[in-house]
């Protein structure tokens, strides 16, 4: 890149933009080289008093929604929805919102660090590293390690540096990164795209357009909390509610327990765990046979009678749920979550789809289809499902990986203790971490080379599903870096200049700007986006501008629907592993996600539906609980044949009697003192066993569950006495 | 007596023609309960964290908190209520305005808004007392100084500089952003015009996914929170107080 | 007529004080020149002296009306220096008003009462007075002033009158 | 042959004759110089245990309630129990039970003096003391439950540079004005009567700065005619013009509640029931007081006899039955009105979480005194109507708690329904009972808790006539 556009040059192109549209956005910080100068010598777009905006990705999960953020004389203040982006269209989630909570974090690794692997971080230990000595470090592991033994381990969110690294991989002939995230694997992507692959043809995520449909009938899907694009699902389920005056849209959510999906739903049907897929299908044949004419064969071999013993729902209930579906103009039914994380999980999704299929609503508004593919992007490909992982985790222990870099994942706790990540670690002779926050990852590794947080960073992120348009998200900086740390990808590009030979020509490129616009020249002269420029360097600033480019038109691969019924669809009965009295069922908490723990902010919003802060607990029916004699906040021992983990009891009325569920997203061992040793992981007792797409089949596992005799009361925002009453017995 | 008859709930009439201007309409069939406004709303307002303990006892500062109770417990007939986001209800005939001994919690003339005057408060909390929606929050200590909570030296930089951190002893509420609304009306002002309606919007109603929460003028007919708040569906809370608050209920169900 | 002296009588009780009070005004004594000191307050009449005058009642009234002044300008005053609107409620309440002047109105009343006193009965004073310390054991004095050269009269008349001591008594520090 | 139908109770003729008049402080007299020697005695005859005694009240003066408050000051009101929506908790009961506690004064002194009640004479002190003292608690309580007490002065009417005056729509101005004017008149109607005792202490001392002390305070007092006119009408005016304020006081402060819009406060008759709960643990503290003065001063017993103490005794089964009959008509009404949220109020106070408090409550304020004090020799027998007092105002203290931190739990919104715990609280509780006792005794060293000269004044004015057989007590118009 010779030729560099300045700021000046900039701020023409952007005054432009301006007029087209409403996010006003400097170039600031992003004047490409970062120089932090004192406010003395404030540069000339931040005035006292006068906010600038910045449009960029939000990164707390893979979805891709647009932020712009407020800033004020070189600090991020406020983060909120790009309204231009597809995705969101203007609207953030909680996690969102708290962003800017990761990014002045007090707990951020503030430098590079080497051989820490368990003793803590800091100056005094004397492990402090220069990054010329780090990128050194990074060249040697490249060059001088056979590439087949080099592996890198990623977050969920295909992103730039995901494709840079799987150019390098690619060039240099090492393994494909691996891409993991815990949300990943308790939303079965794998599953669904697997299912998706089998009866829609295309390996794809399936987008569930329910904005447009009158009748949702979701299996465990949680869309309204993490699943998948929450804030995307979130306003379609608002436009599916009131979005047309004449109807409002019907929801059924079948759920073991009442997640804060389930509660927006107009029916909840606390249906007994891995019996989804069979009820899908008696569902299917119902409404076949309301419809008349001749049962497809994928739901011929299906016994009403038999699902309704097994479900536990009774025959009126779905009775009158083919009521609704037949009445309907646009049903749609959404596999996910719990119902997939089944042994039958697969068949299930298939069952489901095939439903889809039978009610004719492929490719159609408010029906089924394929999300489309990203403007940059020619394959689909999703993240790696926990069978990958084992046997990822396998070629680690048998020190088939010599060295390994970790960027934007934190398995030690996002995977389940049983799959032995942590111990695989000790047997790979290095460990580079690219940790933002010193999460157990990263405590766990020889080197820490940290990045900047998200809004301190370049880039572009795909959106994977969610909207019905083609969407690569921008991202910039929106303040300079607080700290002494450094892109990951401009320390990957100049380690390979120093490695030289082929990874230099893997990697020719003068900086992360420079490579992103390279991946960016294929959009140059695009006519159908939301911006047209004729070279990279106005592209380039429309593209920081807008916050990211998108076809304007949706576009959705439609499949076809006679394939999908055409093959007979068998749910066998789900097993259960491990003996105990309960099915257990991990879900991630709403508010904190997989990564969200260290956000105080995030810590102090309660569950949406047991109001629980600051910590973990585990839902149990009260009657249960009367049974067993255990009573609110009595923390009890969840014991599975893979673990066991403590946590305070929360007598949760809307749950079946023999489920006990327990969030996801506490339990943190490391990751800054909001997160350490705070509630407990659910990952801890999951064991390994996986359905036939491969995922974790985390909801098919059954516990016991033994009473400790200790209390630990349970924060909570809601009142108990006037929630639950307050008549004393005595 | 009409108007008394009227204010006291006995009246068909529409709020705008009861007069007030900054309104906004909670849509609880829609409202997922997913917190974003409650996040929006402290990172706007620099809403400060109170940790597990005090949050637990009570004491934690939402400014929007996000409502549920149980219509029925007994399983399987588990019926929840909607998720009913409660903020300071911006009241005409506020029940916590006159108890103040010091004037801290006034009424503004100007945008019929429920004022709360910080640097005047000395912390009675009869204000807190009396208001039936209990949305005022209090400060209990020192929640928003650095040399008390160290973990707070670079959460701070975040801090919106438009609000006012609030020390120990000083009652604090929603203030349907007034800073922003300051900032439009500013604007319009310098422009020589009213305030557009969606011209700007409250933090929570920015963030809403669901787009659950509008807000805006209510003595403009045509603006869209007027027209939700005049739907058949619309409500108040505690309407038989005759409070005349600003936020409107829209019911759940069909 | 010569210079006066004052003599101090002390009796054991109110009945002879009184017999000792009719003798001076016989003997031509006028009233303001006796006075009747005591351990308890007695009544004019039982001793048969004109009643004392005291303005501690009317410098009450007069405080009275003063508070009740503060306490309507305190409630209709201030709100019309500052008009500030709360709940709905009017910038000149008329039931808070009753409060706040009652209030005051009795404050003045009563704290006026407490300075009348002070100012009618000339407390505090702490010059020397004639007094002896006897008066609060229960003697009760008849302190007057006669001519010096006929005090011997006076003092066979009170001792027959049956005064314990009548003596010439000097102002000290009580 | 009987000319009565019915028979005569001869053989109870011995119990059933009236006892000898000459049992009763007023026809029991002695000279005033006497009386004067025993009530300086008393003052000044001090043992080691008194000092011990005070050290230790002192000491928790300092730490229970100087510490914890600056602690409380300095860290805010966290350290306390209050919580949302419990914004109110024990501070304010303390101050609510504490200008309970001072009422009985005014009531003794003001009330008992305009009805000419003879027995009061030896004890009005006593409880004016009461007033002045308990009224200082009271204040004290309400600065510390202030968030920002160093801005107190806000609440003042006086003009200022933010140029804002205070809002006299708010019932705590109203509170503030009333006990202002409370405290300052009955501290004044406490002076009143004492100066002719000061003057009587004055002459009794020797040199020293009790002499300065005495002399100061009894202004110069003679006793001549002009003086005795004017004490006695300022007496009268403050007797007569102190009731009204009185009542306004603590109905006041019951409006504080009645006023706000909440269940089981906005109620009607919250005036009168808390000035009556006032006087029911004002009368309780007085039997105290009596109790320990008898007790522990030297020659009181001469003072304070059964005949005083059976005063009170009915005073006290009075009141606590008028107690019942406006608590009644508090539960009654909203019980049969049926409004959802009064029920919740009730029900959460009998049946929530403390409802051993209401029990307890019932038992100490209505069973206690019934059944204690309709016994007249029971009323006489001082330990046992201390006991019956101390009861009483536990009774009262939870009452009050029951009304506020207990019921505070109940709003309209039950999704914030949470329960109260005192934390810091209760140190500064004991604190200010210990403050109290403290001022209470430097009192009694310091000034006649005796009003010697009523007393001879009272006794003056009382003689025993003989008519037909019998002797009767008879009184006759001295003033």
């Amino acid at each position: 890149m010779s030729e560099k556009i300045s700021r000046r040059d900039f701020l023409k192109l952007a005054s432009v933009g301006a007029a087209t549209t409403a996010v006003l956005t400097g170039c600031g910080p992003a004047s490409r080289y970062v120089v932090r100068e004192p406010y003395t010598k404030m540069p000339e777009y931040t005035y006292n008093g006068l906010s600038t905006y910045y449009a960029t990705t939000c990164r707390e999960c893979a979805a891709a929604c647009g932020l712009v953020i407020r800033t004020m004389q070189g600090r991020a203040i406020k983060a909120e929805g790009n309204a231009s982006n597809p995705v969101n269209l203007g609207k953030t989630c909680a996690r969102g919102q708290a962003t800017l909570h990761g990014l002045y974090n007090p707990d951020r690794i503030t430098e590079p660090y080497k051989g820490i692997r368990g003793q803590p971080l800091g100056r005094e230990s004397g492990s402090v590293l220069d990054w010329d000595a780090a990128i050194q470090v990074v060249a040697d592991a490249l060059k001088n390690n056979n590439p087949s033994e080099v592996a890198f381990l990623m977050g969920m969110a295909p992103d730039h540096l995901f494709d840079l690294v799987s150019d390098l991989t690619a060039a240099i002939g090492a393994p494909a990164p691996v891409r993991f995230g815990a949300l990943g694997m308790f939303e079965s992507r794998a599953t669904l795209s697997k299912a998706a692959e089998n009866l829609l043809g295309q390996p794809a995520m399936p987008f569930f357009d329910i904005a447009n449909a009158d009748v949702v009938l979701s299996f465990g899907a949680n869309f309204l909390e993490t699943w998948l694009s929450p804030v995307a699902y979130t306003r379609g389920f608002a436009k599916m509610r009131r979005g047309n005056p004449k109807r409002r849209g019907y929801f059924i959510q079948f759920e073991s327990r009442l997640s804060q999906t389930a509660a927006k739903a107009d029916e909840w049907i606390p249906i007994h765990p891995g019996t989804d897929g069979l009820v899908a299908l008696a569902i299917g044949k119902l409404v076949a046979e309301a419809k008349g004419g001749v049962t497809p064969r994928a739901f011929a071999s299906v016994n009403v009678a038999d699902v309704v013993t097994k479900s536990g729902v009774a025959l009126e209930t779905l009775e009158s749920i083919v009521h609704h579906v037949v009445e309907a103009e646009s049903p749609v039914a959404i596999p996910g979550g719990t119902a997939l994380g089944q042994s039958n999980g697969l068949s299930t999704a298939e069952a489901v789809l095939a439903f889809n299929a039978l009610v004719d609503n492929f490719g159609k508004p408010g029906g089924v289809s394929l999300s489309p593919l990203s403007p940059n992007q020619n394959v689909y490909h999703r993240p790696a499902s926990a069978q990958e992982m084992t046997d990822f985790i396998a070629k680690m222990k048998s020190g088939g990986i010599k060295v390994l870099f970790v960027h934007g994942v934190n398995p030690v706790f996002e995977l389940p203790k049983s799959l032995g990540f942590a111990e695989a670690l000790s047997s790979v002779p290095q460990v580079i971490s690219f940790a933002t926050f010193p999460d157990e990852t990263a405590l766990a590794s020889d080197y820490i080379f940290p990045d900047h947080h998200g809004l301190e960073s370049w880039g572009y992120q795909r959106s994977v599903t969610g909207t019905q348009q083609s969407v690569l998200s921008g991202a910039q900086p929106v303040v300079s870096p607080s700290y002494n740390t450094n892109s990951t990808v401009d320390v990957l590009l100049r380690a390979a200049q120093l490695a030289g030979g082929k990874f230099a020509e893997a990697l020719p490129y003068a900086d992360e700007v420079a490579f992103i616009q390279s991946k960016l020249t294929n959009l140059i002269g695009e006519t159908d986006g939301s911006f047209v420029a004729p070279e990279i360097n106005t592209f380039a600033a429309y593209f920081q501008q807008h916050g990211g480019w998108w076809k304007n038109a949706a576009e959705l691969p439609t499949p076809s629907a006679a394939s999908a019924l055409g093959q007979g669809v068998t749910v066998e009965e789900a097993e259960f592993a491990g003996e105990g009295e309960f099915f257990f069922v991990p879900f991630v908490s709403p508010t904190l996600a997989e990564a969200g723990a260290n956000k105080p902010w995030l810590q102090e919003l309660p569950d949406p539906t047991t109001t629980v802060l600051w910590n973990t607990w585990v839902e149990m029916n009260p009657e249960t609980g009367k049974e067993l004699g255990i009573e609110n906040d009595d923390v009890v021992k969840i014991v599975s044949e893979a673990g066991e983990v403590e946590a305070p009891v929360y007598l949760y009325p809307a749950i079946r009697p023999d489920v006990i569920a327990m969030p996801f997203g506490q339990g943190h061992t490391a990751y800054g003192r909001f997160a350490q040793g705070r509630g407990a992981n659910p990952a801890d007792v999951l064991g390994l066993h996986f359905n036939e797409a491969g995922d974790l089949a985390f909801a098919g596992m059954r516990v016991k569950v033994e009473k400790t005799g200790r209390k630990q009361v349970l924060s909570r925002l809601e009142g108990k006495l006037g929630v639950y009453g307050f008549i004393e017995e005595k | 007596m009409a108007t008394e008859l009227e204010q006291a709930g006995f009246t068909n009439r529409s709020e705008e023609e009861l007069g007030g201007r900054w309104g906004m309409v909670v849509d609880q069939d829609l409202c997922t309960g997913c917190q974003a406004c409650v996040a929006a709303c402290s990172m706007e307002n620099n809403v400060p964290f109170v940790g597990e303990e005090d949050a637990g006892y009570g004491r934690a500062m939402h400014w929007i908190r996000i409502e549920r109770l149980w219509e029925s417990t007994e399983y399987p007939e588990v019926k929840m209520t909607p998720f009913q986001p409660t903020m300071c209800q911006q009241c005409h005939n506020a029940p916590c305005e006159p108890v103040c001994p010091v004037y801290a919690s006034v009424h503004s003339d100007s945008q019929d808004l429920n004022l709360q005057v910080y640097n005047r408060c000395i912390g009675t909390r009869y204000c807190g007392n009396n208001c039936p929606y209990q949305v005022r929050a209090f400060n209990w200590y020192d929640y928003t100084d650095a040399r008390i909570r160290p973990e707070l030296t670079t959460l701070q930089n975040q801090l919106n500089p438009d609000v006012t951190v609030r020390r120990r002893g000083i009652m604090e509420k929603c203030t349907f952003c007034i800073q922003r609304i300051h900032k439009a009306e500013d604007k319009a002002k310098s422009e020589g015009r009213e305030v557009e309606d969606g011209e700007f919007t409250t933090a929570c109603a920015q963030a809403c996914p669901a787009s659950a929460i509008t807000f805006g003028r209510i003595d403009d007919p045509k603006s869209e929170v007027s027209r939700a708040a005049t739907s058949s569906r619309g409500k108040h809370l505690l309407e038989e107080l005759g409070t005349l608050p600003r936020v409107t209920y829209l019911a759940g169900g069909a | 007529m010569s210079e006066p002296i004052t003599l101090l009588a002390m009796f054991e009780d109110i009945e002879p004080a009184s017999e000792g009070v009719e003798k001076l005004q016989q003997m031509g004594v006028t009233d303001d020149d006796m006075n009747v000191i005591s351990g308890i307050p007695v009544k004019n009449t039982i001793l048969g002296r004109p009643a004392a005058i005291t303005y501690v009642s009317r410098i009450g009234m007069f405080g009275a009306i003063l508070g009740m002044f503060l306490g309507i300008f305190l409630i209709y005053g201030i709100p019309y220096l500052y008009p500030l609107l709360v709940g709905g409620q009017p910038i000149y309440p008329i039931p808070q008003g009753i409060i706040i002047t009652f209030e005051m109105t009795m404050l003045g009343l009563m704290g006026f009462s407490f300075i009348g006193l002070f100012v009618d009965s000339g407390f505090p004073s702490y010059t020397p007075q004639k007094y002896t310390p006897e008066i609060s054991d229960g003697k009760v004095a008849l302190l007057f002033s006669c001519p010096v050269n006929e005090q011997e009269k006076f003092i066979d008349a009170l001792k027959n009158a049956g005064a314990v001591t009548v003596a010439p008594v000097e102002a000290r520090h009580l | 042959m009987a000319s009565y139908a019915k028979p005569l109770a001869r053989q109870k003729h011995a119990e059933e004759h009236e006892e000898d008049p000459r049992q009763h402080l007023m026809h029991d007299p002695l000279p005033r110089g006497q009386m004067n020697a025993m009530v300086m005695e008393s003052m000044r005859e001090t043992g080691p245990i008194f000092w011990i005694i005070t050290a230790v009240l002192a000491a928790f003066v300092v730490f229970a309630l100087g510490y914890e408050w600056y602690v409380l000051i300095m860290q805010g009101q966290g350290v306390a129990g209050v919580t949302r929506p419990d914004y109110w908790g024990v501070f304010l009961v303390n101050t609510v039970f504490w200008i309970g506690i001072s009422h009985a004064g005014t009531f003794i002194s003001a009330i008992l003096r305009v009805l000419k009640v003879e027995s009061r004479r030896p004890f009005t002190r006593a409880a004016e003391l009461m007033t002045t003292f308990g009224l200082v608690q009271a204040g004290l309580s309400i600065f510390m439950h202030l968030g920002r007490v160093w801005l107190t002065y806000w609440m003042f009417p006086i003009p200022n540079q933010r140029t804002i005056w205070p809002d006299f729509h708010s019932p705590l101005m109203w509170d503030l004005m009333a006990i202002t004017t409370y405290l300052l008149c009955s501290t004044m109607y406490l002076f009143l009567p004492l100066i002719p005792d000061l003057a009587m202490a004055r002459d009794r001392t020797q040199g020293g700065w009790l002499k300065v002390f005495y002399k100061t305070l009894a202004l110069g007092f003679r006793g001549t005619e002009g003086e005795w006119k004017n004490l006695t009408t300022a007496m009268n005016i403050f007797a007569f013009a102190i009731i009204p304020v009185m009542f306004s006081v603590h109905t006041i402060v019951s409006w504080d509640f009645a006023m706000a819009t909440r269940p089981g406060w906005n109620s009607t008759v919250f005036g009168p029931y808390f000035v009556i709960g006032a006087l029911h643990s004002g009368m309780a503290a007085v039997a105290i007081v009596l109790f320990l003065l008898r007790s522990t001063m030297k020659h009181y017993k001469y003072f304070i006899r059964p005949e005083h103490f059976n005063t009170i005794g009915m005073l006290m089964l009075l009141v606590s039955m008028a107690w019942a009959y406006f608590y009644f008509n508090d539960y009654i009404v909203p019980w049969y009105g049926g409004d959802i949220w009064d029920k919740l109020f009730q029900e959460y106070a009998e049946e929530g979480p403390k409802w051993y408090l209401w029990y307890t409550m019932l038992i100490c304020n209505i069973a206690v005194p019934w059944l204690i004090l309709w016994n007249r020799k029971w009323r006489e027998t001082p330990w046992l109507l201390a006991l019956a007092g101390i009861l009483i105002n536990v009774g009262m203290y939870l009452e009050r708690y029951i009304i506020i931190p207990v019921g505070v739990t109940i709003n309209r919104m039950p999704f914030t329904w949470r329960q109260y715990e005192p934390r810091i609280e209760i140190p500064m509780t004991v604190g200010t009972f210990a403050f109290f006792l403290l001022l209470y005794m430097l009192a009694s060293r310091l000034i006649p808790l005796i009003p010697v000269w009523e007393v001879q004044e009272g006794q003056e004015a009382h003689l025993i006539r003989k008519i037909g057989k019998a002797e009767i007590s008879t009184l006759s118009e001295m003033e």
